[in-house]
């Protein structure tokens, strides 16, 4: 049973910590707290199945998806963060206007699709399943586990080796030096936002394929655990964000196979709390997205 | 006067929940004030209406003094959760304190004496309007006469440098402490008149989209000031109410106010009251 | 008054401060030049709390202080300034000041919160002797603007008034001069000279500006990578080989 | 900008204050019943049900002529607290004689009170938890309550498999899945079944493979899932995954389409204690399903059913009321014959509960049919 | 490097009014940089110095006047573009990214050329010209002492060859030994033939390495002339040399 625990664990810790990516990268560039996030990890779902339901090859809609997620993302950023950025509000701004695009997008998915759950059909998401001595699991479960580690393994070659990376790490340690060498700062904080924000529409996506569940509401499920998997592993930090999706996961788990499953939550938050104490930086916190 | 009464007997819950969220909304104002963004006090609402309505029900205190206990509790409860994440800042306090609200719902839910998910029914309604709105009046008075004295001072001085704060002599510790125990207090007396004034409570009461709304309320009003967050919960508590005939979009429209305020009013709604501010 | 001994603070096993002692006697100004990165403001927050001595001690009248917090030590008497101002931006100079009285008002929060008059009397003397104080430092006019708004030199000034306004005994000062032009650096020299003398207030400064210290201060130390290499009066410390080669170079002062 | 600002503030303040007037929209017809259901927010798919099968039901009340009846269909948004006011605003508006709603458990304890002192009659139609129509002698519901439902459906799996032990998996923080859990625990016992394993989750969960591996390790024969219809998919579709071969059963939360759509083929054999089954054979439901689905596209669910069988109450109690006031539609209500609904024959008990056993149900290739 | 001949007139400031909040700081600067000289501006704190740096560079818009540079207007124009256009400032406080390292701080003063082999040209001689930024060159630049720091804010300023310098306070905060040096730097870029516009404190040093000044007081102009006038001039002596 502790195996088949350990693999569900790391299953599910990896749609946290691909949901934590972009809320990390996002912290990391511009210190904003993008609540959000959860709403366009929701609408690239729906996005995903309304381009399937019209006939779209499964592969190409969650490109589509994946996609509209990012662009979901830019608007975000104009509308809610742009105009507080040109008046240099404080913190407390941006975290506000992103719950309101948070309401207007988790709204506007209300009105077009009510609050019924949505599924694909099922000969689009029916995947084989394997058993390997103890441990169960479906091919979906294995796509988005690789799907997450190549994910956060690109992001991760795209900070360090590229030129818009070190325009992003730049950035996020100081815009007005990277202004001064030239580097358009709007233009950085939009491609960060499409970036983030398409990362957080394919975990939606691979969220919504697993479970075969859309619906309005499913931000909700993973909107605080991203919150515990980026101070878990240390905020800014890509590589902390893959390390505290999966332990969160994974007590996810184990306290369900060995405690309480009533509790889980709370043993969940306990942890969190207690990682802000000991340690606030995270596991891997500090070195953070500027070393990546 | 006779169109006055029965608007009042037609409405007097949302004018109830108004005084109860501008109450919830200062708990929140009190812990910004001292530059504590803190979103524990869902959790601290919980506490102090569970154990107010407990102490009347089942131990068959009065309800002022079970209230008042409550209240006592939900202070000491502010100050126990104070203490360990005082050296968290911004959002990190902030999810720190978001977690505590959680583990408080959550052994809520657990927990036999709270009824679990049932909840506890058939609460009597003893937080009548009067009650309501002379605590209101009153925790406005007094938060108003805080912001002006030396400890007030040393709130707004934390606030916005707690290193210089600490070297002109003021404990920063303390005054947070403070400043926490305050909120919580406050807290949990609004949680105590919203379950006295609703009948049932249960712990989906408690969950993490009410702080939200009490920190919406205090933003959307105005943090500069005592009187933002009475107004930003006046709007907010009714805004759901006149935008119902929106039915699913109802929340759009619910984004787009709470964004335009942020974006145009960078002050909040109190700085169309006091224009000194509207700059 | 206070006296470091023996104190190092090790960064990440880098010493930001090597085995210095140092004396701040009474009513005396003194000045702490060396290069950057020496160890300056690592030394004042040492003896502000902000920081705390990897070894050695630090004390106030035979008091330890190296393991207080800041706001104890503030409350000993030690008041400081910093290297970029730490004013409170959204409060007006006077309310700044008025912060900075935080350990003597005596403005009872009861009497606060229940608008009891003689309370209000005594915080209106609280601004009252504020804007005296703001006078003094030529910054009347000054005194109703937020801080953000001020030019860094007011900043400067506001900063000083405020640490006054704490009666300290003892008062760091980090670059004080620091962007100011060589007539404001002489006005202010004289206002911190004036206030100092005036109060009985011991002045440890740390300065860039060669004519300021050599001006202002009765007894120089030297930094360099942490270590004290030379003490003394200015003249003794201006002709010092050391600190020539280490601080001053070759061509010596202007 | 400014002028613009102060326009806006202009407007919440008239809107609030004009808003005392709402209910002012209803009433063109004799008699005008408030209906609170929670059509948006987190409970809207069960809101959204009841609101087509009280619309299907006024059509059909209207068009039998015996009345005239007009539903004033509210959403309080899964929101306790709108929901509250949505009766303060029925029961002083003296516009409507009775309440049918609301949709959950945990906003009847908040509201009929409310009611109750006002002398308002409610209906509650989904209302499941023990002690709602203890809250006043005008407060009803016609929904079987899991503790009629559930026993029976556990009863007949027991008697037909070879069942010696039994897990359970729950929703802790829902009331009515709460309420699951302690019917199911006490039949079990009552049976001398064996419990083996316990778990919960919260609502809104999808991952439920953690809890599922826990009970397979326990082997059960028969899984017993406390759940409402989209956890209860994602369950049963999880359970067939890990290869869980126990006999599934389940209350009334189970009964809706939801099961299997959003389980596939996993469903097949999950067996449901329920109030309504959508095959039934009684005219009546007949004609309902097939003129839900051509009206709204869809399968009808129990809260639809469930609805639409309260305008048929609604409309037999309206008809024998002395007059149109709440008092005497209370007291029709308290005296009402058995009326003949979509839920089969219907009538209140003394404690203005729903009378009955309910149905068992099993779902085979994706329809529910008797067990 | 350098199309325009020496003497030409380089940047061009008229009228320029820019300031932050409500209030102007600068009420209407005028400005001329030729080609392959130092200009400097000294005045008090305050006086609008470091205002007229950022506004040339795009940082703070322009409210009111104009800024030509080599013959086309760049007031309007953003930060990364002006940048692109080849004025590059070195701003006051530094600025370095002190989690990058040396050398990632220097590719990112190239950032608006192409073609890397001549910017590892020009990394080299960066190197040639501050050996001890070759010591650094992995460490995390934060890990530089401030004079240190200094020069590779200096060398990553030279690193988009700009065609114009704006060098704001290169000596702030810096032991008297390390200004000395620092100002022997600007000197020889002099020699180079580079554009330079100076703001410093010290207006002593400044003046004597510059070959024009203004004298800026409360956000206007109030003298200019070549440096070693304005040097003796007595009136800015006494305000300003002390």
């Amino acid at each position: 049973m502790l195996a088949q625990q350990l693999v569900n664990g790391l299953f599910i810790g990896s749609v946290y910590a691909l949901f934590a990516l972009g809320y990390t990268l996002i912290f990391g560039v511009l210190d904003i707290l993008n609540l959000a996030h959860a709403s366009i990890f929701m609408l690239g779902a729906f996005t995903t199945l309304v381009l399937v339901l019209k006939g779209v090859p499964l592969l190409l809609a969650i490109l589509g998806g994946a996609l509209a997620g990012g662009l979901l993302g830019v608007l975000l950023d104009r509308v809610a963060f742009w105009p507080l950025r040109r008046r240099q509000a404080g913190p407390l701004a941006p975290l506000i206007s992103s719950i309101a695009v948070g309401m207007i997008y988790v709204g506007t998915a209300n009105g077009i699709f009510g609050p019924d759950v949505r599924h694909f059909p099922f000969d689009v998401v029916r995947t084989p399943t394997y058993t390997i001595g103890p441990v169960t699991f479906t091919l979906a479960q294995l796509t988005i586990f690789i799907a997450s580690l190549a994910l956060m393994a690109g992001l991760q070659l795209l900070l360090r080796r590229t030129r818009l990376g070190a325009a992003i790490r730049a950035v996020a340690e100081n815009p007005r030096a990277a202004q001064l060498v030239g580097i358009d700062l709007e233009s950085v904080y939009a491609q960060t936002f499409f970036i983030a924000s398409a990362l957080g529409a394919v975990a939606g996506i691979l969220f919504a394929l697993t479970f075969n569940a859309v619906s309005s509401v499913m931000g909700s499920a993973v909107e605080l655990k991203g919150l515990a998997v980026i101070v878990l592993g240390g905020m800014g930090s890509i590589p902390g964000s893959l390390l505290g999706g999966l332990l969160i996961g994974l007590s996810e788990d184990l306290s369900v196979a060995y405690l309480s499953s009533g509790y889980r939550d709370a043993i969940v938050f306990a942890i969190l709390f207690l990682m802000l104490i000991i340690r606030p930086t995270g596991l891997l916190g500090k070195r953070g997205l500027r070393t990546a | 006067m006779h169109a006055l009464t029965a608007f009042y007997s037609a409405h007097s819950a949302l004018i109830n929940q108004i005084g109860v969220n501008a109450l919830l909304a200062l708990s929140i104002w009190v812990t910004l004030a001292c530059g504590q963004l803190s979103l524990g006090n869902m959790g601290f609402m919980a506490i102090t209406a569970y154990a107010s309505v407990l102490l009347v029900l089942r131990a068959h205190w009065p309800f002022f003094p079970a209230v008042l206990a409550g209240t006592g509790l939900a202070a000491i409860a502010g100050l126990l959760l104070g203490w360990p994440v005082l050296r968290l800042r911004g959002v990190f306090l902030a999810i720190a304190t978001i977690g505590f609200g959680e583990i408080v719902r959550i052994f809520a839910v657990n927990l036999s004496v709270t009824g679990g998910a049932e909840g506890i029914a058939g609460i009597p309604q003893l937080a009548s309007t009067p009650i309501i709105y002379s605590s209101l009046a009153l925790a406005v008075f007094l938060l108003w006469r805080l912001t002006r004295s030396r400890a007030g001072r040393a709130f707004a001085a934390i606030a916005q440098d707690e290193v210089a704060a600490a070297g002109l002599g003021i404990d920063p510790a303390a005054y947070k402490l403070a400043a926490f125990a305050i909120g919580a207090a406050i807290a949990g007396y609004a949680g105590a008149l919203s379950a006295f004034s609703s009948f049932f409570i249960s712990p989906t009461d408690y969950s993490f989209g009410r702080v939200v709304d009490m920190l919406a309320s205090a933003v959307v009003g105005g943090i500069g000031s005592v009187g933002g967050p009475v107004l930003g919960s006046i709007l907010l508590t009714l805004l759901p109410e006149t935008l119902r005939f929106l039915q699913n979009y109802r929340d759009v429209i619910n984004g787009l106010i709470l964004l335009f305020v942020i974006v145009f009013l960078p002050q909040g709604l109190w700085s169309l009251v006091d224009r000194r501010r509207a700059s | 008054m206070i006296a470091l001994a023996g104190v190092t603070k090790d960064y990440g096993g880098v010493h930001a401060v090597k085995d210095l002692s140092l004396e701040l006697p009474d009513q005396t100004v003194l000045g702490l030049i060396g290069p950057n990165g020496a160890g300056k403001t690592t030394v004042l927050n040492l003896m502000t709390g902000l920081a705390t001595p990897t070894s050695g001690t630090i004390a106030l009248d035979e008091r330890r202080i190296d393991h207080l917090k800041p706001h104890a030590i503030a409350a000993l008497g030690i008041a400081r300034t910093y290297q970029t101002s730490r004013l409170f931006p959204q409060m007006s100079a006077l309310e700044n000041v008025v912060v900075g009285m935080h350990l003597h008002a005596d403005d009872s929060l009861l009497g606060q919160l229940t608008g009891w008059p003689p309370t209000l009397a005594r915080a209106q003397r609280l601004r009252t002797q504020a804007r005296e104080l703001l006078g003094e430092l030529g910054l009347s006019e000054r005194a109703d603007a937020l801080a953000r708004n001020l030019a860094p030199g007011e900043q400067r000034r506001v900063e000083i008034a405020r640490a006054i306004a704490m009666q300290p005994r003892a008062l760091l000062l980090d670059e004080p001069a620091a962007g100011l032009n060589p007539v404001e650096t002489d006005r202010l020299r004289a206002e911190i000279l004036k206030l100092a003398r005036e109060r009985n207030i011991s002045v440890l400064l740390i300065e860039h500006d060669m004519s300021f210290v050599m001006a202002a201060c009765e007894r120089i130390a030297v930094l360099n990578f942490g270590e004290k290499i030379a003490e003394g009066t200015p003249d003794q410390v201006r002709a010092d080989p050391r600190v020539i080669e280490a601080y001053l170079g070759v061509e010596g002062v202007a | 900008m400014r002028s613009s600002i102060r326009a806006l503030f202009a407007f919440f303040v008239a809107a609030f204050f004009a808003f005392g007037s709402l209910p002012a929209i209803a009433a063109s017809g004799d008699a005008t019943v408030g209906a609170v259901f929670d059509i948006s927010g987190a409970a809207g798919s069960y809101g959204d049900g009841q609101k087509n099968g009280l619309q299907l039901g006024e059509d059909y009340v209207n068009k039998n002529g015996r009345v005239h009846l007009s539903f004033d269909i509210e959403d309080a948004a899964t929101q306790k607290a709108q929901a509250v006011n949505l009766f303060q605003t029925f029961t002083t508006g003296g516009k409507v004689v009775a309440i049918v709603g609301p949709t959950l458990s945990s906003e009847a304890f908040a509201t009929d009170p409310i009611a109750v002192s006002a002398g308002m009659p409610v209906l509650g139609i989904s209302n499941t938890a023990n002690g709602v129509t203890a809250l006043g002698p005008c407060v009803f519901r016609n929904s079987l309550t899991e503790a009629a439902v559930v026993p029976h459906a556990l009863k007949a799996v027991i008697d037909r498999y070879h069942v010696n032990t039994a897990a359970i998996i729950y929703g802790n923080d829902d009331a009515f899945t709460k309420t699951d859990y302690d019917v199911a625990k006490a039949a079990l016992d009552a049976d001398h079944i064996k419990i083996v394993s316990t778990q919960t989750f919260s609502k809104g969960d999808v991952d439920f493979q953690a809890q599922l591996t826990s009970i397979k390790a326990a082997n059960p024969d028969l899984l017993f899932v406390g759940a409402l219809a989209v956890e209860a998919g994602h369950i049963v579709a999880d359970a067939h995954t890990l290869g869980i071969k126990s006999h599934v059963v389940g209350g009334n939360g189970l009964n809706s389409p939801q099961v299997y759509s959003l389980s596939g083929g996993a469903a097949d054999g999950v067996v449901v204690g329920a109030a309504w089954a959508i095959g039934a054979q009684n005219p009546g439901n007949i004609d309902f399903v097939e003129k839900y689905r051509v009206r709204f596209l869809k399968d009808p669910d129990q809260f639809a059913a469930q609805a639409f069988a309260a305008a048929q109450i609604m409309e037999n109690v309206l008809t024998a009321a002395k007059s149109l006031t709440p008092k005497d539609v209370c007291d029709s209500m308290k005296s009402m014959k058995p009326v003949n609904t979509v839920l089969g024959a219907f009538s209140f008990t003394s404690n203005r509960d729903a009378s009955g056993d309910g149905v068992v149900l099993v779902v085979k290739n994706g329809r529910f049919i008797g067990f | 490097m350098n199309a325009i001949p020496a003497g030409v007139t380089l940047l061009d400031v008229r009228g320029l009014h820019a300031g932050y909040g409500r209030s102007d700081v600068l009420h209407g600067i005028d400005v001329r940089i030729e080609q392959g000289r130092i200009a400097s501006i000294i005045g008090a704190n305050g006086a609008g110095k470091t205002t007229t740096l950022l506004a040339i560079s795009g940082l703070l818009p322009v409210r009111a006047g104009s800024i030509e540079f080599s013959g086309a207007r760049i007031d309007g124009r953003t930060a990364h573009a002006i940048v692109s256009s080849g004025v590059t400032q070195v701003p006051e406080g530094r600025l370095i990214l002190s989690q990058m390292s040396v050398r990632e701080n220097l590719e990112l003063g190239a950032w608006t050329r192409h073609g890397r082999a001549a910017v590892d040209d020009d990394i080299e001689a960066m190197f040639a010209r501050f050996p001890i930024l070759r010591e650094r060159a992995a460490l995390a630049a934060g890990s530089l002492s401030g004079g240190e720091q200094q020069m590779l804010a200096i060398a990553r300023g030279l690193m988009a060859r700009p065609k114009l310098l704006l060098l704001d306070e290169p000596s702030l905060g810096l032991a008297p030994k390390l200004v000395a040096q620092i100002f022997g730097i600007i000197e020889s870029l002099r020699e180079e033939g580079q554009s330079i516009l100076l703001v410093e404190q010290n207006a002593r040093q400044a003046l004597a390495i510059s070959d024009y000044a203004y004298v800026m007081e409360r956000g206007s102009v109030v003298r200019e002339g070549p440096a070693g006038e304005v040097a003796r001039d007595p009136a800015v002596i006494s305000a300003y040399l002390g």
